[in-house]
């Protein structure tokens, strides 16, 4: 992957949004921790748009005011929320029974790496001494009717985190339905990979260049 | 008159003996028993399998019970965190065994041993690094791997309220793991923050009817805040 | 702003196609969406397969679908009772398809359709005539026969309150199969006696989120009194 | 089975009363439709003890005073009962789940036949044109850590009911604890069964008699 690196790249806030976008009223969405949190803050406040936390809670509304935290009520990052009227609680197995019965209508994720034909890594970076830790991971890659992930297209290395065969332990086969990075938005489909939205600059033979993937335009 | 309320920790824990698997309830600070767990630390049980989201933050709660290397295998899904040094160094040692499951399957297989279910097919694991050597199975297109319950023969929670019968209801996401590990231990041990008279708890807004739970202790101690980090 | 609430039983069982699966709520006359059995019988929909405890009682709710010859098929765990009379002559004509599953799996069923499990192992039925050719395995040295989620296309259910969006908390025992069968079909449709505002609900007695509910509708309609019978 | 009929015999009130006795304090309990519901009668209404009913209660309370009754709070005979304070509510997944993993202390069933090894026949009488109806019948023949079986000794017709095998379709097998009839209280056991109590006048030998199977006294 040698292509030259490209000079303009959607930013981190531009992602989330362009995410936000693809979320119609009345969808029920996991947002991953880290990335995808963002997107939160690009949902019009004035659509219903149901967030899920796997640790127990649907209806999860923004960080409550400093000084109104409350311990007991925590998103899957472990961080303070709060509920919105009309939120609700349950345990862990009916949480994950609503994740893993497809009822979610989007996850949204992070990832090390996507393949062609979409599986996901995003668990565990494969290292020898890595002490490995999955929490929801996988749940949350199976858990929605559509899986989104956001990440960079390169690793700092310039290598493409898009690739023909994960080298990451996966965390689900064929589970991603689209793909946001800093540099494209490429659906993942039975014929391929095939770009929905490209940034400014770059051009098709550039992000393939840089993919090191086939892409459809 | 059954009255299952006991007056400390350490009565709530006694009895809990060496080889012993204890089922502890929370995720994060949310729901972890914290009072509990320090009973069950002063009380001694050694040789324990636990049962956890993860595997202890800090120094305190899970992690101090780690620290004391009475624990000899952790059921988890998340032991790697920002402050899961007691864990970390115990697992680099080779002091202590480590069985990781994806929270989903934690959560279903600990739901499987109360409700008597002999094992089901998950799709959640398939094709990866956790299902390796375990029994697959493609049905009606989709494929599945196969686990077991995981049995307790204690289970420690945290619930908001309950009564003297056992009844328990939970507080926000402190409710976590509590309702299904009540179900799936021999011996569930409940701390609640405050004892209520028989019938005033909501019959509507039960989430663990008493017969799951065996002892019941009021233990005023607030819930620390719990520290953010990576999922699980 | 999302609001599932309709305005009429029609209006909420509109579009069930000739063919589908529907799965109705109710023990008895607990729960049984009575308004909604007949606007779906005044809606015509043909070939359904029902899912139910029972076969119907009396003339009226599901006996009365019954008796419209529009149910090719129906999955039960009692058919037969003092007041079954309608079914019975059915089945006697080899009119109907009985698929006779015992209460518990039914319900575990259901509940694995609900929550993504692909099959599971349950002891209930063993050496029984209805686990006949079914598969069987022992696992810690009980026996168990393996069972398969049941899915729906539609299910019917009475609750007491729901919000707009879908919330929903039942009334005692009227509780049986809703939740369940809320969580286990595509579009799930149910009657309440109040719909409330948003956040009228206590967010920890909330027993079928809204996730699982499509559409909503507030009927005033009583429970008649359920006939005493054999159980089941 | 030519055995004289005993002429004296434990009255249903009796066989309830028997049955009440071995229940303590405490337990968790589930009645069955019929002749086993007569044992709430004789629970001392000083014990703490919880009925469990299918349906989806715990906490069973007795008939309410007429003109009280709720159709929403039924029994699993579909008949009008009440919640006493701490009683709780519950969906059929979770009751049936409570019963199956084994929470129930003690199931009373009837049966129309139980054999030598405990198996038990109470939900089909096999015949040919019956129309076949479950219920709960087999979780509840699981569904505690012990299951006692109340019935008549003999049928109308005389046949011991106690059987060397069941020749009705089973309900389940090896699941009976004890057997209270109108003759006799009988463990079943691993080594056969054995009898606990003998009504007045009846002597062993004519119980073994009557029965048609081996017992232990």
């Amino acid at each position: 992957m040698n292509a030259p690196l490209p000079t303009q790249r959607y930013t981190r806030d531009q992602m989330a949004a362009r995410v936000a976008r693809d979320i119609p009223e009345g969808a029920y969405v996991n947002l991953g921790i880290g990335l995808p949190t963002m997107v939160a803050n690009h949902l019009p406040a004035d659509r219903d748009i149901f967030l899920h936390s796997e640790n127990g809670l649907l209806g999860m509304g923004p960080a409550p005011a400093p000084g109104h935290e409350d311990p007991d009520l925590i998103n899957a990052g472990k961080q303070p929320v709060t509920l919105l009227p009309g939120g609700a609680y349950f345990h862990q197995a009916d949480s994950f029974g609503m994740m893993r019965g497809g009822h979610l209508d989007f996850c949204v994720l992070g990832a090390f790496q996507v393949s062609a034909s979409g599986d996901l890594a995003n668990w565990h970076t494969g290292a020898k001494d890595a002490i490995p830790a999955v929490g929801g991971a996988m749940d949350l890659a199976l858990g929605a009717k559509k899986v989104f992930v956001m990440m960079e297209h390169l690793t700092k290395q310039g290598e493409s985190k898009i690739v023909a065969r994960c080298t990451y332990p996966v965390t689900a086969l064929g589970c991603v339905s689209r793909i946001y990075t800093d540099l494209a938005v490429i659906d993942v489909t039975p014929a391929g990979l095939a770009v929905v939205d490209i940034v400014d600059g770059l051009s098709p033979t550039q992000l393939v260049e840089l993919s090191g993937v086939p892409l459809h335009f | 008159m059954i009255d299952k309320t006991v007056a400390t920790a350490a009565e709530a824990v006694a009895g809990i003996p060496d080889g012993a698997t204890v089922m502890i309830g929370g995720f994060g600070t949310a729901g972890m028993p914290s009072a509990l767990i320090d009973a069950l630390i002063a009380q001694g049980a050694r040789d324990l399998t636990i049962v956890n989201n993860n595997a202890g933050n800090g120094e305190i709660g899970l992690a101090a019970l780690l620290k004391t290397k009475r624990v000899r295998k952790i059921i988890c899904s998340f032991p790697r965190q920002v402050d899961s040094q007691i864990f970390d160094a115990l697992y680099r040692a080779g002091e202590i065994e480590l069985e990781l499951v994806p929270q989903g399957n934690l959560a279903e297989r600990i739901r499987a041993a109360g409700a008597g279910i002999g094992a089901f097919f998950t799709p959640t694991g398939f094709g990866t690094l956790l299902a390796e050597g375990k029994e697959t199975r493609m049905i009606d297109g989709r494929q599945y791997v196969l686990e077991y319950p995981i049995h307790a023969d204690f289970a420690l929670v945290r619930a908001d309220r309950g009564d003297r019968w056992g009844n328990l209801v939970y507080r926000k996401t402190a409710r976590n793991f509590g309702p299904i590990m009540a179900s799936a231990a021999t011996t569930t041990i409940a701390q609640v923050r405050e004892i209520v008279p028989l019938g005033a708890l909501d019959p509507e807004a039960i989430v663990t009817p008493g017969i799951f739970v065996k002892r019941i202790v009021a233990l005023a101690a607030p819930t620390p805040m719990a520290r953010p980090g990576a999922a699980g």
